[in-house]
């Protein structure tokens, strides 16, 4: 009775943070996973938020590492970059040392906070790509293909099948920052490789682009690379196959998943490649031990036809650097973890693959993109199909357009 | 009983017209005063830094635009891009090398600039059509932002604040911000209060009510529209910039977009149009509610009251968030500030229970 | 057989205000019955009781009892009175403006009634106002002051009636219209046996053709009588219809005589 | 100001073969009249005969398409009605214009509106800028409050009064602008006999006291007859007759097209 | 010149396709005097409403059907619990409370049936209709014919004695209720109807795009629609789908490439400007009757 007298104090008090803790003997290491589960990004947020629980879950049922157990502090931001910062300082208090925000805004909004509280931000796959420059963004983690990781990858592919030199590639973009990201790498590969590029944008978010693709299609490309996220994704792929671009044709950054294939048509999509950073499936051992042990109990954190889709899978793999890195942290530094150890942690990530989930990464002082790798997969009418080896491509000028940002990025200070 | 308006009596008219005739009030703005200047001291960093100061930052936004709003009665849905315009100026200017100072009051201008520009909307329309006019408004100012790298700040759209001070103390310290946002609030609570009072705020008022009226008494609708727009957004820009400098610590267009120009609309409405208490309260009651709902529907699942699935947890607070926008204007149209008046109201004329007004 | 009986009505607007206090008067029918105030004395209120508009202006029935045809019809909403034969023409002649006096009317008539019967209305009523039928094509908004009028009466008549309330129709109006208008409202109530309750300030003119009349002042009743008597009255006759003979406006007093209503 | 007019029955408005259209229908037709200093001038005709239309054109709401106005011998047709209003004209309106979201005070110190200098600055500074100006302003208003005895509603919100006392403050409101030609715009309409009473000593009052020229819509008869010198007689858009009231009143064409046979039944 | 015919008919189709959506707008401002800045976010709904249905095992057709019938249901309840309360309230309150209704969808339809994007399959073939040089969208020429459609019945039932009363609420609901109207039922029906009509724009939309919440910002074109053709105007919908379709298609076509952006809500925000400014009441809505 006392108990629930004093929860639900707590409860009216808006102390809901202090919450469970007390019961906790020893403290498990945080990660704030605040994301955006309500806006912009609702079309990964839940099976890739799930991934990441799931994970941890996994690893705190397998005894946690060296005996500490993990805990997710999971929160709603809307995309808005003010709860963000909310969340971010409330999870701070109550002892995150990773965050992970899934939000363009909001990463942006907290660069400057992470940088200065000494706390790992890590922004996989999305993240801003200069971030790969730890020798400016020191606690900025991108740890997996950044964009422009992404499209050099998937240049190299079009390269190595028939070439790119006097083609045309057209970049199928959503109108906004994130959209044409991949632009300045592209046009600079264009110019070493000789091939046209040519841009289109589509106003967000993107649900209507005929006038684009009627433009598109007079462009007569050979390759059109799509580079939007959510219910604009598959619009593109309809809109391209409508007219006439071979699906075999068709790129796509990461965010394309099973549900857009589903939504244009599983046999209509067939053939239609993208890039991705984390194989898709449970056929890697991680996976096939959620599901022994996590799902089958009952614990996973949602739905379980969710688990092996792309953007879960992503999920699992983000967890599973971070908690590599807190293991080498955990080894190296030694117990308690604070953001400066964890970030160690992360810069001694060597050649790791998550047992096969995702291409080796190395993480160093000056590289926490990890190498950049990623391949190509293609849609076979149920399931993506790597049809490429994990590889990188092109780093060099990736590289410079990481130099090229993190320069500004200091200088604006 | 509470309120002793028996025996106080005026005996000029500058005193008939103080602030607070009332005794009883003046103790409490006292009382209030003296939690705001103390809060530093009394509450943790989160607090202070995520509750209090974004609170006194959005009661400002508030107070501008329910200066055109409640006051003038000219409509503004996009009242989030006015502020984004003196945000940008005033961090181009202090990364130009300006004093922050005059950057602030560059910010001002700007914003009071082009929010004329919105205003000449209003010269046409009201209503229903000024909303529209001042969302599509909005959108294009959000375009051109995010459309031009010079203002945006380059491929990553974010610029950061450089480090600045104010009256030669520097602005690192969460406590200098707080105050700085503090007194921002308090000089736009006395400046709307007089504007109440005085010539310029009746003139605003008599348009809002009776254009054609006003005009007969002498009222230019053209000149004193012009001067609403012009007024509430150079303080809009202001405190666009001090939301930047005291705050964001750094300026992305999501920071101004669509969706919060709603908001500040649902914080001028849930507060009560035109009230100076309203807009404190309804700031806080929009900006904090969410924040709270999403810590309580998560704590409560955290502790087992709650067993859903996760997605729908995180738009449970969304769903209330609405309901509760909708049972404002459903049951309380006139807001918070209505509330707080008829509690006031009941203790002035107690123990009776009808007054007049 | 009983019309209209109000005992004891009590009304509050926005909680706080007390507009009528303890409005009691009778309507029979096919009675001509005149409600006569001041401004702000309660007369659009109590119309708006009966005839259940209070909801829009936050006003509130807190008390007493309102039967029509000996019924209690509190409960009932506008709509449900309007079907129960009691309407009500609004102050200010509000008509549809958007719509042409044709559309007004068919607007007005019961939703299920048969085409026929909307016909033979319609035409009564273009009977009562040929004015309306020479414009029916032009929207109602672009109507004179008076085809206004016209057609808000008319409007009302399309709903069948038993007693047709109107407030105030002779306001801002020529005394040429205020006549006719007038003249036509004693017709309809002549032809049809239609009651009729006028609330007017135009005393004079209200005196001329009701029955009955109710004087109102600061929400209570304070006089009530027949037409002809109330029109002998002292205080009547200072107050509401400008003293026996013609008053000498030069030379009215700032100061008057406090009103003793005892009749 | 209180100085300039008096001075014997010099005319204060002309206006000289006025006409207005209104999406092609003719509102007003050529008409002329003229309003002399220190003159109550009523205007008088049936519903929708032009009364309004033509005190819009003078009060600068429509400006009529032909013709032109003079006020004290300035061109004052096609100035906005603000500017007019500067000009020293102010007016009533057939359904009371109040400003409804505030005090009864308040809205008789916007009469003084063109006098004071409001401006966004003056109100931030207040008490080193806006208060003398409010308190001198205030003087003057509480003069006009006290002529047209409205004290005891002073602090009440507009909306809450009676109607009767509504169109009282509308004319302290259009007094406390100090205008010279006042225009009321049927201000006993909806008024009982003992309201129209103290209607009309406050207008013979405030002209007497103020020394100003009146021009008056009213469809009383009894009080048209009574306190305006002249008038002119309106009849769809054109003037039919115009001179002393009873001899105005009269003439056979306002007879029928105006009073009808029962002479003075309002 | 067929890049030019192309963008012009796909412009008219997508206009067509927004105006299914701006329909329901026009019906409950016509009636009701309510701009409904929910109606995004009904449209929304009811494709969730009809994924449902569909994903329950319905067949599609049968889905769309029912799903109309909860969809005026909805419609009716939205106005039996929400608006009626509003009756009286200055606009910027019902806008306000639309927009609350709005963020009170967002929240449940995600929230109840998962925030990834469903699929609505109509079985409409994605190969286009091909006219020489130019491909003709073959969901949107369905769209548009569902618009044209609806159209149609909107001015038909206009005409009638019930829309006659409709139109007589929109004008003045006090005097409504005063020749016996239910003003109620009135702006519940048309609330009902704009419920139904958003189930056809949920739907076409939904498999054009899936269904999740972008579906809800369908509502600035809509408005756009809306405000260009007259916000109270049946035909204002068609020819104002019509422009804003045809000016966004054709502009950006030109255009973006010169600017290098998505101009497309550029010219769809300076239509709603403009029209304001020029024109407020649109092209063939009325403009108000209003004396001094």
């Amino acid at each position: 009775m006392k108990w629930i007298i004093q929860h639900l104090f707590a409860v009216t008090l808006v102390g809901a943070a202090s919450f469970g803790v007390a019961s906790a003997q020893e403290q498990p290491i945080k990660f704030g996973l605040l994301q955006d589960f309500t806006a912009v990004y609702t079309f990964v947020s839940g099976e890739y938020n799930q991934g990441q629980r799931d994970y941890l879950t996994l690893i705190n049922q397998e005894g946690g590492v060296e005996g500490h157990k993990f805990e997710a502090i999971v929160r709603d931001t809307g995309n808005q970059p003010q709860r963000g910062i909310e969340a971010y300082n409330r999870a701070k208090e109550e002892g995150a040392i990773l965050f992970d925000f899934l939000s363009t805004p909001v990463s942006r909004a907290l660069v400057d906070s992470v940088l200065k509280d000494k706390v790992v931000m890590i922004t996989p796959v999305h993240g801003r790509g200069d971030a790969s420059d730890g020798e400016v963004f020191h606690y900025v983690f991108p740890t997996m293909a950044t964009y422009w990781s992404q499209a050099t990858v998937l240049a190299k592919y079009i390269e190595d099948h028939g070439g790119l030199e006097g083609k045309r590639i057209a970049l199928v973009h959503i109108d906004s920052p994130f959209g044409r990201e991949p632009l300045p790498v592209l046009q600079d590969l264009a110019a070493e490789k000789k091939f046209e590029l040519k841009a289109f944008g589509y106003p967000s978010p993107g649900n209507e682009q005929s006038a684009v693709w009627s433009e598109v299609r007079r462009f007569r490309p050979d390759s059109v690379l799509i580079w939007g996220a959510g219910g604009g994704q598959p619009v593109s792929v309809r809109e391209a196959i409508r007219n006439g671009i071979p699906a075999e044709n068709i790129f796509s950054v990461v965010w394309l998943a099973e549900t857009d294939a589903k939504n244009v048509g599983a046999d209509i999509m067939k053939g239609v490649k993208r890039f991705e950073a984390v194989s898709t499936g449970t056929d890697t051992p991680i996976l096939q031990r959620i599901k022994a042990k996590v799902i089958e109990p009952g614990l996973g954190a949602g739905d379980a036809t969710h688990v092996g889709t792309s953007y879960y899978n992503i999920g699992v793999a983000t967890m599973a650097v971070a908690v590599e890195a807190a293991r080498n942290a955990l080894k190296s530094e030694g117990a308690p973890l604070t953001g400066e150890k964890l970030k160690a942690g992360f810069e001694q990530i060597k050649d790791f693959s998550a047992e096969g989930l995702m291409p080796a990464i190395t993480i160093t002082a000056k590289d926490h993109q990890g190498g950049g790798a990623g391949r190509v997969s293609q849609w076979n009418g149920q399931a993506w199909e790597p049809v490429s080896d994990w590889g990188s491509a092109y780093q060099e000028l990736v590289q410079k357009e990481i130099t090229k940002g993190s320069q500004a990025f200091k200088e604006g200070k | 009983m509470f309120y002793r308006i028996a025996g106080v009596y005026h005996t000029r008219y500058d005193k008939a017209r103080a602030l607070w005739p009332v005794p009883a009030d003046r103790w409490q703005i006292t009382v209030v005063v003296i939690f705001a200047l103390a809060a530093p001291f009394l509450l943790s960093d989160l607090y202070l830094g995520s509750y209090a100061l974004p609170w006194l930052i959005w009661s400002a936004a508030t107070l501008s635009l329910t200066l055109l709003m409640g006051l003038a009665g000219q409509l503004h849905f996009g009242f989030a891009a006015v502020m984004a315009i003196g945000a940008y100026t005033s961090i181009h200017l202090a990364r130009f090398g300006v004093p922050f100072e005059f950057a602030l009051l560059g910010a001002g201008i700007a914003s009071a600039a082009i929010g004329a520009l919105f205003g000449a909307a209003a010269l046409r329309v009201k209503g229903l059509y000024l909303v529209m006019a001042t969302l599509a408004m909005q959108y294009l100012v959000d375009w051109v932002i995010n459309n031009v790298p010079a203002i945006s700040g380059g491929a990553q759209a974010t610029l950061r604040t450089p480090p600045s001070s104010f009256l030669l103390i520097s602005l690192e310290s969460l406590e200098v911000r707080y105050y700085l946002a503090l007194a921002w609030a308090v000089l736009l609570a006395i400046f709307f209060m007089n504007v109440k009072r005085t010539s310029f705020g009746r003139a605003l008022v008599a348009i809002r009510d009776k254009d054609f009226a006003a005009a007969v008494i002498g009222i230019d609708p053209f000149r004193y529209k012009l001067l609403a727009f012009f007024t509430s957004s150079f303080v809009g820009g202001v405190t666009g910039a001090l939301l930047a400098f005291c705050y964001y610590r750094a300026v992305t267009p999501e920071q101004f977009g669509f969706n919060v120009s709603i908001q500040l609309v649902a914080m001028v409405l849930v507060g009560g149009l035109g009230s100076i208490i309203g807009g404190f309260l309804g700031a806080g009651f929009v900006l904090l509610i969410p924040i709270i709902l999403t810590n309580l529907v998560s704590g409560l699942a955290a502790s087992g009251f709650l067993t859903v699935s996760s997605n729908l947890l995180a738009h449970l607070p969304l769903m209330i968030y609405g309901a509760l926008i909708i049972g404002f204007l459903v049951f309380e149209p006139l807001g918070l500030a209505k509330i707080y008046d008829n509690i006031r109201k009941y203790f002035l004329v107690w123990p009776f229970r009808h007054s007049r007004s | 057989m009983t019309g209209l009986t109000l005992s004891n009505v009590e009304v509050i607007y926005d909680k706080v205000f007390l507009a009528i206090k303890g409005v009691s008067l009778e309507v029979a029918q096919g009675d001509v019955v005149a409600l006569l105030g001041a401004n702000g004395a309660g007369k659009s209120t109590t119309l708006k009781t009966i005839s259940g508009l209070l909801g829009p202006e936050r006003g509130l029935v807190t008390r007493g009892e309102i039967s029509w045809e000996g019924k209690n019809i509190l409960a009932l909403g506008a709509p449900e009175r309007v079907a129960n034969g009691l309407v009500h023409v609004l102050e200010g002649r509000r008509v549809f403006g958007h719509l042409t006096p044709d559309e007004n009317l068919v607007a007005a008539f019961r939703t299920g009634g048969s085409t026929g019967r909307l016909n033979e209305l319609k035409e009564q009523v273009y009977t009562y106002f040929p004015r309306l039928k020479e414009r029916y094509r032009s929207k109602a908004g672009y109507l004179s002051g008076g085809e206004q009028q016209m057609l808000a009466i008319g409007r009302a008549l399309m709903t069948e009636p038993r007693l047709i309330m109107l407030d105030e129709p002779s306001l801002g109006l020529s005394p040429l219209l205020v006549e006719e208008i007038f003249a036509i409202i004693r017709e309809i109530n002549s032809s049809q046996g239609t009651s009729v309750l006028l609330v007017e300030q135009n005393a004079a003119a209200a005196l001329e053709i009701v029955r009955h009349a109710y004087l109102i002042e600061n929400g209570h009743i304070v006089m009530s009588g027949s037409a002809d008597i109330l029109k002998q009255n002292p205080d009547v006759q200072e107050f509401y219809l400008g003293g026996a003979g013609k008053v000498n406006y030069q030379d009215v007093k700032h100061y008057r005589r406090r009103k003793r209503w005892l009749a | 100001m209180m100085t300039l007019a008096t001075s014997s029955s010099q005319p204060v408005l002309v206006c000289d073969n006025v006409s207005r259209w209104f999406q092609g229908v003719h509102a007003l037709k050529n008409v002329s009249v003229s309003i002399n200093s220190g003159e109550i001038f009523g205007l008088v005709g049936p519903n929708g005969s032009g009364k309004t239309t033509l005190v819009n054109a003078v009060t600068g709401f429509y400006p009529p398409q032909e013709g032109s106005i003079h006020f004290k011998g300035e061109k004052i047709n096609g100035l906005k009605p603000h500017r007019i209003a500067e000009r020293g004209i102010a007016r009533t309106f057939q359904n009371v214009a109040l400003f409804r979201g505030m005090s009864v005070l308040d809205n008789i110190l916007l009469g003084r509106h063109i006098y004071m200098n409001p401006n966004p600055l003056a109100s931030l500074f207040y008490w080193w800028w806006a208060k003398k100006e409010e308190n001198k302003h205030r003087h003057k208003v509480e003069e006009v409050i006290d002529l047209l005895q409205l004290e005891s509603v002073r602090d009440e919100h507009v909306d809450t009064i009676p109607l009767g006392l509504q169109k009282r403050v509308e004319l302290a409101r259009a007094l406390s602008a100090e205008p010279q030609l006042l225009v009321l715009d049927e201000p006993m309409a909806g008024m009982n006999q003992e309201e129209k009473e103290y209607m009309v000593r406050f207008i013979l009052d405030a002209q007497k006291a103020l020394d100003l020229s009146v021009l008056i819509i009213e469809h009383h008869m009894d009080v048209v007859t009574a306190i305006c010198d002249r008038i002119l007689v309106l009849n769809n858009g054109s003037r039919i007759a115009e001179g002393p009231a009873l001899e105005a009143i009269a003439d056979p064409q306002v007879v029928e097209a105006y009073l009808g046979k029962a002479r003075n039944a309002a | 010149m067929s890049y030019f015919i192309e963008l012009i008919i796909n412009g008219a189709l997508t206009g067509l396709m927004y105006s299914l959506v701006a329909i329901g707008f026009v019906l409950i401002y016509k009636s009701a005097g309510v701009p409904n800045l929910a109606q995004g976010a009904v449209v929304m709904t009811a494709a969730y409403v009809v994924w449902l249905l569909a994903a329950l095992g319905l067949h599609i057709v049968v889905a769309i059907i029912l799903g109309t019938v909860l969809m005026f249901g909805f419609g009716l309840l939205t106005e039996r619990l929400l608006l009626r309360r509003m009756v009286g309230q200055p606009i910027i309150m019902i806008v306000m409370l639309t927009l609350g209704l709005e963020i009170l969808l967002r929240g449940i339809g995600p929230g109840l049936l998962g925030a990834a994007p469903k699929s609505i399959d109509l079985g409409i073939g994605l190969s286009p209709i091909i006219i020489g040089d130019i491909f003709i969208n073959r969901a949107y020429l369905v769209g548009g014919v569902v618009a044209l459609a609806l159209i149609g019945a909107a001015l038909l039932f206009f005409q009638t004695r019930l829309g006659i009363k409709l139109r007589a609420v929109s004008d003045d609901h006090v005097s409504s209720w005063a020749v016996g109207i239910s003003v109620e039922r009135a702006v519940g029906i048309s609330w009902g109807i704009a419920g139904m009509s958003a189930v056809a724009a949920g739907v076409l939309w939904g498999s054009v795009q899936g269904v999740d919440w972008t579906l809800s910002t369908l509502l600035f074109p809509a408005v756009a629609v809306a405000i260009l053709g007259g916000i109270d105007s049946i035909w204002g919908v068609l020819i104002g789908g019509l422009l804003v379709g045809i000016l966004g298609s054709v502009i950006p076509g030109y255009l973006d490439a010169i600017v290098g952006g998505g101009t497309r809500d550029v010219v769809t925000s300076l239509i709603i400007l403009l029209t304001i400014m020029i024109r407020p009441y649109g092209i063939l809505g009325r403009e108000d009757i209003e004396r001094i």
